[in-house]
């Protein structure tokens, strides 16, 4: 029988079965899907944006936390200037003290040609070719920040060369971990402005194809169909609209992102050098119309079975 | 099989629209309810088909105090009920036969099943080649028609119909009070609503006469004999 | 004062619902339109009232051939109609007075004629204590009332009413067709569709049958005597 | 008449009378407002970036457009070393040379201190408190960037010393304008989303509108009511609708706006630093709801008027 000619009439029969309500007719529908679809996009570049923003946040504290800059000054407590070679063994004799120092994962004493290329955009090249001394600069990399470390770094210089400085980027770093704190804080608040927005239009959607389908829900109901029978309904179109609107916020969000790291490329900027999205977090962003689904699926649930229990 | 024990009815604030309304529909009985425009007829009749609750009284259906009952337990009471209302209420987004299939698909009917019930009672009625029609395409008094085989499709064990004939000509209509006989002869009980004096005077059925919301019972004024005097010999 | 020449409608690309439906109505005629249902009655209503237009014929109203008018210029006309449909079509969400003062609203008559007029007409119609009711607050009795005041309170020149008594006792059918006999004595032109037989055959009107989209005009087949004999001395 | 008691209950007819349509009930309302809001919100956000963006390049570029620098390297062409004295007279003699040129409207060299500032971060304070030469530093403002003022500068310069340099920033403003102009085009792309979304919203809810009480507007058609009659009541309902989003979502903005900058000065990050709106840009923002009632009641307006000629 399945096979008859019939069989087309009767797949077009379940299908229609599926609305009683006319859910699906109405210029209703359009609406929810386009406002479902922005927030898809608004939610992907969101995301996208934290993790570039976190990307960028690694890459900076990586290059300052946990490490540390030792200065020798070629001018000394007492006023009196080292030369060329009192500089190069005072930094030495430092790098050597600290190597016993536990925490410390690795010490590197800046050559001359590495400090010239740090200054060479301010003063040209030129300026440290002569015969007269410059500061002496090592990096140290720690294994952690911890004061004790800390102290133990700073009482090693202090004895050898009093007049030395440590520096441990710490002031620039709380700077740029609270900058970046507050940029996911806001992109938080922009996740949670979504997704209440998600919830009141799907919600707001159910409860106006209720009142406008009321008649039709009470004549359902009066018929003997249960709450479950009524509220599948809801819950099916809304799941269909969400991920309709999902799916086209979703490409037009894949598309823009693409669009801007193609610009990104183009105009040289590097914005995010070398950023690139992992598959995790491509899983992550291309769930986000699967989320948009079950707000609407719940919402649209929880709303029903709300106004149903006002019906006798 | 319905019970009405000094049953109650007031909308939000307003006046009494039903009081102390007693009475008894036996299992197989075919009543007429009758009374002016506005004595309450709609009214007592959403309160059979379970649309409303009363404000007082107790009412028994199918053996059971229905006052005490949570929703879901009233869905089953409610598809034993077949309903024709006033204003018709059909969905006006489905077809003529999928208003019909309504009931059936509700319950969870197969499809075949439902496909032949549907036709011939669509026959029937006389609406045969309007199967795909939507309702606002259709005449009143077809899509009362429709409504008529939407409450009479599941063969309900109490049948409400709220007038309606009042959008057919006299020879529609004395078919479908046929049909309604028949299935009451077949065990269903039934109340219809209706202004019609004519229809009453021609089926010989108790009437309960509403008037400003009290309820009493008359037998038949006149024997079966006037029918064919009034009408000159209808079906 | 209407004219229909050869006029014919079919809905889409279904077969012609009215063909060739020739007849005139005098100004100040009062005519009864009746059929099975399904004829046409409501359809031919609808061109009437021009809710539609004819796919075939020449409709002449109030003298003027309205086949070539534009939208706009069809505005004073349908000012000077009044209509009862068959389905009410009340503004539910806007009271019983609302909704019988919203012709005159539409027409831009001073607050305070609408307020007298409305109030007197809703009296008669015995709803004087129902004006600030929602219309599904009411029963489907009091519904038809309300629409019936709507279609008359601007005094139309034209007068349309489809089934206007198919939800109301005899009583107060016949009050209104009293209603609607003044104001045809008062020049108004009325065609009313329905399947009443004991209401035409008490009021002594031609009547414009249709059957099966034609239409033939038949003077009435009972003196105004039968009336009595029927009803038994209805007002 | 009027002072009767009657004249509330006119009043009252009248309000009511506005609505013949029931366009005031029904949840369908809520959906539009929260829209245009959104909507506003982000018009908001987005010209106020707009505006910041501007800011800062203006800012960035003033510091740069129409300004060169020309160092005087301590080695010569012929790779002997000046002394602190010969860079001194030889940039002396420069910025002597450039008083004459047409086109140059400031001339600034760069003290010894004022060096040791920009170096400071980089080779800490006490490098330049030596005897040892460093470069000469010339900052010079121009009225334009024409290549015959550059050129001239350019031959004084080889003249008075041939191993000198001159850097008019192009290529850094050059990828600023780029940057400024791509953030300029978001900004645009983001107010026609903005404007389509909401068109398409307001257009929708209308045709929604339209489609739920078709019956309604049918009636009134019949009854004689002119397409101005039934235009109107859209028109008004959709502006008010528009109205309220628009205010609703310029409050939230206004805050989100003052929020930022508040958060901004406790973190002490100068992100935009002593950036104001000024009267005329906050008339501009506080117009955005205004456009979006202007937006809605032309939208409302041509969508009731479209749908109205196919009625009969
Ligand atoms: N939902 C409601 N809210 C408030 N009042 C109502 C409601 N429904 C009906 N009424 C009032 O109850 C009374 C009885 O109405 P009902 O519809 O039961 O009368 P009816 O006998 O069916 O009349 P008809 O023959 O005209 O259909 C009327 O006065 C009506 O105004
Ligand atoms: N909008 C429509 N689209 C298509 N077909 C229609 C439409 N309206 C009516 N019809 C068809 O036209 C025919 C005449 O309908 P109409 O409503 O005019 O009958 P009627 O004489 O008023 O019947 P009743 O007495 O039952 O009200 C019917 O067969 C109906 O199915
Ligand atoms: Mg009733
Ligand atoms: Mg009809």
């Amino acid at each position: 029988m399945k096979l008859k000619k019939g069989g087309e009439r009767v797949l077009g029969k379940a299908q229609k079965r599926r609305y009683d309500l006319p859910l699906n007719k109405g210029s209703g529908t359009g609406f929810l899907v386009i406002l479902i679809a922005l927030m898809t996009f608004l939610g992907m570049l969101a995301l996208a944006s934290s993790f570039a923003l976190s990307a960028m946040t690694a890459r900076w504290s990586s290059g300052l936390e946990n490490r540390l800059t030792i200065e020798i000054p070629t001018r000394q407590v007492d006023g009196s200037l080292l030369d060329k070679k009192g500089v190069f063994t005072l930094t030495r004799d430092i790098a050597n003290g600290l190597h016993g120092i536990p925490g410390i994962t690795n010490i590197h004493v800046l050559s001359e040609e590495e400090i010239g290329k740090l200054v060479e955009p301010w003063l040209g090249k030129d300026l440290l070719q002569g015969d007269f001394p410059i500061p002496g600069i090592i990096a140290v990399e720690t294994s952690d920040m911890e004061s004790r470390t800390l102290q133990n770094i700073h009482g090693k210089i202090k004895t050898v060369a009093p007049h030395a400085r440590m520096d441990t980027h710490e002031e620039w770093l709380n700077d740029l971990l609270r900058f970046t704190g507050a940029l996911n804080l806001a992109a938080i608040i922009l996740a949670l402005v979504i997704g209440v927005t998600m919830v009141t239009a799907v919600g707001g959607a159910v409860r106006s194809r209720l009142a406008i389908h009321r008649a039709e829900v009470e004549l359902l109901h009066l018929m003997g169909a249960s709450d479950r029978y009524i509220t599948r309904q809801f819950q099916r179109h809304s799941l269909i609209l969400a991920l309709r609107g999902g799916f086209i916020g979703a490409v037009f969000g894949a598309l823009f992102l693409v669009l801007i790291g193609w610009v990104a490329g183009q105009m040289g900027v590097a914005i995010l050098p070398d950023f690139r999205l992992d598959p995790v977090q491509m899983m992550l962003l291309a769930m986000i119309p699967l989320v948009a689904g079950l707000i609407a699926t719940v919402t649209a649930r929880w709303t029903v079975t709300r106004v149903l229990t006002t019906f006798p | 099989m319905i019970r009405y024990d000094h049953v109650g009815l007031r909308y939000g604030i307003g006046p009494e629209v039903l009081s102390d309304v007693t009475f008894a529909l036996e299992p197989g009985s075919f009543h007429f309810l009758t009374g002016p425009s506005g004595a309450g007829k709609t009214s007592l009749m959403s309160l059979l088909y379970l649309g409303r609750r009363p404000t007082r009284g107790i009412i028994t259906m199918f053996g059971q105090a229905i006052g005490s009952m949570s929703r879901e337990q009233l869905v089953p009471i409610r598809q034993r009920i077949g309903v024709v209302f006033q204003d018709f209420r059909l969905l006006n987004h489905l077809s003529a036969f999928d208003n019909v299939a309504l009931p059936l698909r509700i319950s969870g009917r197969p499809e075949k099943e439902i496909r032949n019930n549907v036709e011939e009672l669509m026959h029937w009625v006389g609406l045969g080649d309007h199967m795909n029609a939507l309702p606002n395409t259709m005449s009143g008094g077809q899509q009362q028609r429709i409504a008529i085989a939407r409450a009479v499709i599941t063969r309900p064990r109490l049948l409400l119909a709220d007038e309606p004939t009042g959008n057919l000509d006299d020879e529609i209509g004395f078919r479908l009070m046929h049909l309604f006989e028949q299935l009451n002869r077949m065990g269903t009980t039934i109340l219809i609503a209706t202004h019609n004096q004519v229809m009453m005077d021609s089926f010989n059925h108790t009437r309960l006469i509403l008037d400003k919301g009290h309820l009493r019972v008359e037998q038949p004024e006149t024997p079966v004999a006037l029918r064919d005097k009034i009408i000159g010999g209808a079906p």
